[in-house]
């Protein structure tokens, strides 16, 4: 009995920084309804803060003054980056937003790193709290019955403000309506700001408290991230007690996984997101998401018609150009254009379901993993000839998505998106972790073309043809009428439901078509490189693909195609310098900010306006 | 005539709270009925009940004398009663032709077909529609820029593509100008006389009710308060009482 | 879009030009490959150790009478980019061989990579057993360590106690898991009645100290085998101590002892724990160790960690291999690295062994202890690999026919 | 007091109102007539800066407004209630009160939120409710009297008996007036030319973004081209 007292103990001490982190991204996500995949970076911004504070500030006071100072500073820091960064692209297509979050990780990844080093930082011990009390006889850290005990403060001033003071009644107005509470004098960007850098400074506060347990390093933000999402996910975007019960649940059930199911370190927070989002979708206190209830932010799109001859003449040049590469191209042209082809094939099979279906998949790596690893499984245990192995990667791609969509598909908005991406998560700690059949983290090595194309022409081509192909294919569809019903479950599913289009179907139908071009990608993946890790299976790649199609826009059709060739060639030129980092994220930034339509829907509206087509008359 | 729609004791009921409160009618074939009542009356979860998309607490709705209680909205669409929304809802990145051409498809079943292009596909019968609600000069735009009134007929056009027998309109005239008010409604009017349509409609311009129905029905609190034609319901003290009010600020008071 | 245009018009520049460039180098090049960004703290000092060596190298003359020169690119951690960027540096750079890797998912990868195109690859600090056994290759030839080798080093001064019931706690992923898969095998063949009482698996850099110890705990183990390493482990021993885990328990560490994750925990660092490691502070004067660490400490103003061991020996290696092969092609090279002899390396002669391509690098193991509030290795000693190996035999039958 | 000079506002690319002027005079009601689309709406956003005008100048009170954000409008003591009532639903009644309080104005009647629970004595019944549980009447009253509570000297009502019940539209009428008493200027937009005789003094007409009159209601009466014309009642 002690000894479970004990371990749940651990786990609300575990719950406090969790808590903390989580609140100040449930905040922001309420209000200013951007997910802020930065968040973790202002948590790792606390910890150095707050280290580098405590070196200075002596004794008691100074503990506990360099963590309020942290609050403060990294609040100031968050106040900043939402100014700069956030400020300017409010307006743009939900969820945009995330991308520029995507860059401030980034910069704040080199910056970090460029005062602080690259050496980890332990945690100052919080005076006179160092060693354990014993509860039943059991060890408990001085420290961790501190955390315990201020927890529930922090909730019950967060929920006071917002439920009882004005300030709280104005950013809930806001939360629904920000442009009507301007309206009644509110200065709401101020608001917004506010609630950016009140946020900001909790991740701040939650990596200033948890040094003594642990110490400040670059690769926290990272780390926290996910849970943090995981935490606010299952207790409802935007609820604080939502948050304050997920936290302490996750913790909690983390230290008993570690004592009774050691293994499963790596995925029980997703597997209780799963559940969770599957029995009660909005997560335990959150409500429905009514998307665009005062119209869709952004431009309207524009009815898509197939390209006219001039379009299909530059697309052929272009086919065309590429064919003859090889003639005269070095060998490295050719791997660059391969891989290109390939992340262009996924990145456009993640914009068929996210531009044309609106729905945004956050673990879409999913099933560009899952195929390669069919593939490469097929021929490592069993020798399969690779052709017939190629064959199986879109097959179990198509296949992967039927099963994680009929989950995921029913949950809408953020929900689907993380339901995504924990599904994601479970089929990458299925690599990891069955190393009998995957080799976990050692990956399946050499799994080489066929004779005939095991060369760097042939291949090249084997590539072109399959991925272009694959290209074409899924523009095809979009102009056929099952990617109208797409396009029609989007725009007004009340609509489509009333016509007579089963909208979910749809969907699902359109989840694994794009789940099985992503296998197809994965295929041609693994065996470009003659091997494959768990990596492709991880959130990295998902985002990677997800940023690409935002950066080329979404409301493109060539959004995703481009977005991913403008990447690869970035990040292979930036990627030669010291802090390309900071570099890539100030790069998408600068794209998000001054290109809010992406690249492709920028220069189109630039386009118009050069040649005066806006004279379209809305009334 | 005979009978197309039969509501039989429909209630619905929100966390205790009765929203609609056993309310049985029937809408005759080639009829124009009107739905109104004080906002909150239970109007929309009434006409949310019968077209699917709320499943009643308790009671039955039968269509063409088939029940069709609980059916989904799309299966209710497909037995042949269409519908139009007080908020429309069109499909903002399509054209105006194309926005038929999706009910058009539907209506073929060629939801999961990959192979044609949709634009070609149903073009001309879409034009014909579109040309039934006076649109067809607008065929080509973006759906996105049309002016209110004008998305009110397309989405009159989208309801009628599978040739419904039942129509549902939801408030058809609501954000319209009078003019474009009457018009639409003359236009529903001949439909509902040349194509056999019946109509139940929901609409807060008196104006509009009492030239276009043949019957109205008042709600309030739930619970039908008056059933007939345009005297009956607007001499009936309680329906003047709950809704209709002195009746200064209407149209034929001015003009009487 | 300037970056575009520049990045494009280089590319077709550099396709253009590129037979030309490779044809008039008066350097020659080796391509580096490593997680600069994503594993800075280790990454960085193996990057000066290589740096130190190519600055003694090119001092002395170079290798073939030119200097020796590393590209250095960032991988990001992720193996398919650190196949494309082998490619390019092979392909387009003109490097005669690659080096790199900290992680060993990568370092198989390139492995792999190197075995099909026929590039030589070193792979400097991967420590996976399969790089060189399971998935080696004759492409493939390896300068660390393993972790065979290193686990069986401290499970034989585990057999020497008494100690019987065993606790483990590894990070979750093939390294912990293949580590403590080592410990056991060698603890168990040299003590049958050992019994492994809990094994742990914390998620990497992401440890629940507080349940780990508290899982520990609970099983009462005789001892504790530590693979955990960096904040892990900071955690680890912070929580562990707090509760007592440590008390009366002798704790085996594999690489605790390196400076990389001796020296952040400071005053904290734990006693009494028999690791390997890096000493560097305990080299006597005129061995050639104490000349390497006296020689980077000028060069850089740091201490040594032991990376910097290794890119230091890693570009000896390299140097003496060009200049034994007479000639940059792969076959030559390839032939030089088999039964070469590197001489003058901070642990003297160092020679990469034909059967395996694996090099006799071996570790220093010793006791961990505190002096002036720092953690470091005392009662220490160098052992050579030799003895640690599995039979020729045994890895002739793991290695894939050649 | 409220004076627009020659704006040019765009929805988009859509030029929307075209060189429209107008005055609104102290302690009046003025109805801004027109068919839907007719630039009414926007013409209202375009005072709040909502919808910043390219061209021309809005001046309240002898300040110009043209570039000023939207609660900086508001401070001057302009309230605004829009066509769509966009009430915070997930707030109770006294909560959607709070977000429209202001410091009380010189020139302006001080509201608090007992005057207003008399003047829409159901929203006092329902003052703990969530907006999402009201009618559309109590919402369309909840936001005249969320404006309210910024003590505005000069009321921009956005078509206030559009999709409300006759019995409501009524009320709303002796509402206005009731306003109008206490000192408020008020301007409305309407379709309904009847509600809009009821309660305004003076009315504007504007089509296709463009003024087509200006003037009493007895002078629209003497001549029914004008409003056959625009208002096609």
């Amino acid at each position: 009995m002690a000894f479970f007292l004990a371990q749940f103990l651990t786990g609300l001490a575990n719950a406090a920084a969790l808590f903390l982190v989580a609140s100040g991204l449930s905040l922001i996500f309420g209000v200013t309804r951007i997910v802020n995949f930065a968040h973790g970076s202002f948590y790792m911004l606390g910890a150095f803060i707050g280290v580098t504070l405590m070196e200075i500030l002596p004794g008691h006071v100074g503990f506990w003054g360099a963590i309020l100072l942290t609050g403060l500073a990294v609040g100031l820091i968050g106040a900043v980056v939402e100014m700069v960064v956030l400020r300017p692209i409010y307006r743009a297509p939900e969820l945009f937003q995330l991308v520029a979050t995507f860059g401030v990780i980034l910069v704040i990844q080199d910056l970090a790193l460029m005062i602080w080093g690259a050496e980890d930082r332990m945690g100052p011990r919080a005076p006179g709290l160092r060693g354990v009390w014993r509860i039943f006889g059991e060890p408990v850290p001085k420290y961790d019955i501190v955390l315990i005990a201020i927890t529930p403060f922090i909730l019950f001033a967060l929920w006071y403000l917002i439920t009882r003071t004005r300030l709280g009644v104005l950013v809930r107005a806001a939360t629904q309506d920000r442009e009507m509470v301007g309206a009644l004098g509110v200065n709401q960007a101020w608001l917004f700001t506010g609630v950016f850098a009140l946020g900001s400074a909790l991740a701040g506060l939650g990596g200033a408290l948890q040094l003594p347990k642990g110490g400040a390093d670059l690769l926290m933000d990272f780390n926290i991230i996910g849970a943090v999402f995981v935490v606010v996910v299952i207790g409802g975007m935007g609820s604080l007690p939502g948050a304050f019960i997920a936290a302490v649940l996750i913790s909690v059930l983390n230290v008993f996984g570690v004592t009774y199911l050691p293994q499963s370190t790596l995925v029980l927070m997703y597997v209780v997101m799963a559940i969770v989002l599957i029995v009660r979708p909005y997560g335990l206190l959150g409500r429905e998401e009514v998307a665009g209830e005062h119209g869709q932010v952004g431009a309207p799109e524009t009815p898509i018609r197939p390209y006219g001859p001039l379009g299909m003449a530059l697309v052929a040049a272009l086919i065309a150009a590429l064919a003859i590469v090889p003639v005269f191209a070095e060998q490295f042209v050719m791997t660059l254009i391969v891989d290109m082809i390939i992340f262009a094939l996924f990145a456009a099979s993640l914009h068929f379901i996210l531009g044309s279906g609106g729905l945004v998949s956050f673990g879409h790596a999913a099933f560009f993993g899952g195929g390669a690893y069919a593939a490469a499984l097929l021929v490592y245990h069993t020798d399969t000839p690779m052709e017939l192995a190629f064959l199986f990667a879109p097959l179990a791609a198509g296949l992967l998505a039927l099963a994680i969509g009929w989950f995921c598909i029913r949950l809408t908005g953020v929900y689907f998106a993380m339901l995504t991406l924990a599904f994601s998560q479970l089929v990458w700690s299925v690599a990891f972790q069955w190393r009998d059949v995957t080799r976990g983290d050692d990956g399946l090595v050499n799994i080489w073309p066929a004779e005939w194309l095991n060369a760097p022409a042939p291949f090249y081509y084997f590539t072109l043809a399959l991925g272009v192909g694959g290209i074409v294919f899924l523009r095809h569809v979009i102009h056929s009428p099952f990617g109208y019903a797409l396009r029609a479950g989007r725009d007004s599913p009340r609509q489509a439901e009333a016509t007579g289009i089963d909208v979910k179907r749809v969907q699902y139908a359109a989840f694994a078509l794009a789940g099985a071009m992503a296998g197809l990608a994965g295929g041609l993946f693994v065996f470009s490189k003659g091997s494959v890790f768990p990596t492709t299976l991880e959130i990295g790649e998902s985002f990677d693909a997800l940023i690409v199609v935002f950066l080329g826009g979404v409301k493109t059709l060539a959004g995703g195609v481009v977005g991913a060739g403008f990447m690869t060639v970035v990040e292979d030129w930036l990627t030669r310098l010291e802090y390309w980092r900071l570099l890539l994220g100030l790069v998408i930034i600068a794209v998000v900010i001054l290109m809010p339509e992406g690249i492709v829907g920028s220069l189109r509206t630039l386009w118009n306006r050069l040649r005066h087509t806006d004279e379209e008359e809305v009334r | 005539m005979t009978e197309i729609l039969r509501v039989e004791n429909l209630r619905k009921s929100y966390d205790g709270f009765l929203a609609v409160n056993g309310v049985s009618f029937s809408v005759a074939q080639g009829e124009l009925k009107a739905l109104i009542g004080p906002n909150g009356a239970g109007k929309s979860t009434c006409f949310n009940m019968l077209m699917g998309q709320l499943r009643p607490t308790s009671g039955q709705v039968f269509f063409d004398g088939e029940n069709i209680t609980g059916h989904k909205p799309r299966d209710i669409w497909r037995r042949g009663v269409g519908r139009t929304f007080q908020i429309t809802g069109t499909y903002q990145s399509m054209t105006v032709i194309e926005n038929v051409q999706m009910a058009l498809m539907s209506h073929h079943r060629k939801i999961f077909s990959i192979a044609p292009r949709a634009w070609k596909l149903y073009r001309d019968e879409a034009f014909e529609f579109l040309r039934t609600v006076a649109m067809e000069e607008q065929a080509d735009r973006p759906c996105s820029i049309l002016a209110y009134g004008d998305l009110k007929r397309l989405e009159l056009a989208i309801a009628l593509c599978h040739r419904p027998r039942l129509l549902l309109m939801d408030e058809p005239t609501a954000g319209m100008a009078p003019s474009a008010r009457i018009e639409l409604m003359q236009l529903t009017a001949d439909i509902v006389r040349e194509q056999g349509v019946s109509v139940l409609f929901t609409e807060h311009d008196m104006d509009v009710v009492f030239a276009h129905s043949h019957h109205i029905m008042v709600l309030n609190r739930g619970e039908l308060i008056a059933d007939g034609n345009a005297a009956q319901v607007r001499n009936n003290p309680q329906v003047q009482e709950v809704y209709l009010g002195g009746g200064t600020l209407f149209k034929e008071d001015s003009h009487a | 879009m300037n970056l575009i245009r520049r990045t494009v018009l280089g590319m077709a520049a550099a396709a253009a030009l590129a037979p030309a460039a490779a044809l008039a180098q008066d350097t020659i090049k080796v391509g580096e490959i490593n997680h600069y960004k994503r594993m800075a703290a280790f990454a960085e000092p193996y990057k000066k150790g290589i740096e130190l060596a190519l600055s003694q190298i090119n001092g002395d003359g170079g290798v073939l009478g030119k200097d020796l020169e590393f590209v250095f690119r960032d991988d990001q951690g992720d193996p398919a980019e650190a196949v494309k960027i082998a490619e390019e540096l092979m392909t387009r750079e003109g490097t005669v061989m690659f080096t790199g890797t900290i992680l060993s998912h990568v370092g198989l990868a390139l492995s792999s990579f190197a075995a099909e195109k026929g590039y030589l690859y070193l792979a400097s600090e991967p420590l996976a057993d399969s790089l060189v056994w399971g998935s080696g290759n004759p492409y493939t030839f390896r300068l660390r360590a393993s972790t065979w080798v290193q686990a069986a080093m401290l499970a034989e001064e585990a057999a020497k106690t008494d100690a019987v019931k065993y606790a483990t706690i590894a990070p979750n992923y093939a390294y912990g898991q293949d580590a403590v898969a080592a410990f056991k095998e060698n603890l168990t063949r040299l003590k049958p009645d050992v019994e492994f009482v809990a094994e742990q698996w914390p998620a990497l850099f992401n440890i629940d100290a507080g349940a780990e110890v508290q899982a520990i705990e609970r099983a009462k183990p005789d001892a504790i085998y530590n693979v955990t390493f960096g904040t892990d482990l900071a955690k680890l021993v912070r929580e562990g101590g707090d509760r007592g885990l440590f008390d009366g328990r002798s704790v085996y560490g594999l690489l605790t002892g390196e400076p990389e994750y001796l020296e952040p925990l400071g005053d904290e660092a734990p006693e009494g724990w028999y690791v390997t490691g890096f000493p560097w502070y305990g080299f006597e004067d005129g061995t050639p160790g104490k000349t390497f660490v006296d020689a980077y400490v000028e060069a850089t103003g740091e201490t040594p960690k032991i990376g910097s061991l290794v890119g230091y020996m890693t570009a000896q290696s390299i140097a003496a291999a060009i200049n034994k092969a007479g000639a940059t092609d792969t076959a030559s090279l390839v032939a030089a690295f088999e039964d070469l002899k590197v001489e003058g390396t901070p642990i003297g002669e160092l020679s990469y062994r034909a059967i395996d391509n694996q090099s006799t690098l071996g570790a220093w193991v010793g006791t961990t202890a505190l002096e002036d509030g720092k953690g470091v290795m005392v009662d220490w000693e160098y052992k050579n690999p030799a003895p640690y190996m599995p039979s020729d035999e045994d890895i002739k039958a793991m290695r894939p026919a050649e | 007091m409220l004076s627009v000079e020659r704006i040019h506002s765009y929805y988009g690319k859509a030029h929307i109102l075209s060189d429209l002027s107008f005055e609104v005079r102290r302690g009046e009601v003025v109805a801004l007539l027109g068919r839907n689309g007719a630039g009414k709406s926007t013409t209202m956003k375009s005072v709040m800066q909502l919808v910043r005008p390219r061209q021309g100048q809005v001046t309240f009170q002898g300040r110009n407004l043209v570039g000023e954000p939207a609660f900086r409008v508001a401070k001057t003591g302009i309230g605004y209630v829009p066509e769509d009532r966009r009430i915070f639903t997930d707030l109770t009644v006294i909560e959607n009160l709070e977000v429209g309080r202001q410091p009380a104005r010189k020139d302006a009647p001080h509201w608090t939120v007992e005057q207003l629970f008399q003047i829409f004595p159901n929203l006092s019944e329902r003052r703990g409710n969530r907006g999402k549980h009201m009618s559309g009447g109590e919402q369309q009253m909840l936001t005249i009297a969320r404006t309210l509570m910024g003590n505005p000297s000069l009321l921009l009502l956005d078509e206030p008996s559009e999709g409300i019940a006759p019995v409501i539209v009524e009320q709303m009428a002796a509402t206005i007036l009731r306003l109008k008493a206490e000192g408020l200027t008020v301007m409305i937009s309407e379709q309904n030319l009847h509600f809009a005789r009821a309660v305004a003094d003076r009315a504007i007409i504007i089509e296709g973004g463009e003024k087509k009159f200006d003037g009493s209601f007895t002078e629209l009466e003497a001549h029914p081209e004008i409003r056959d014309a625009y208002l096609s009642v």
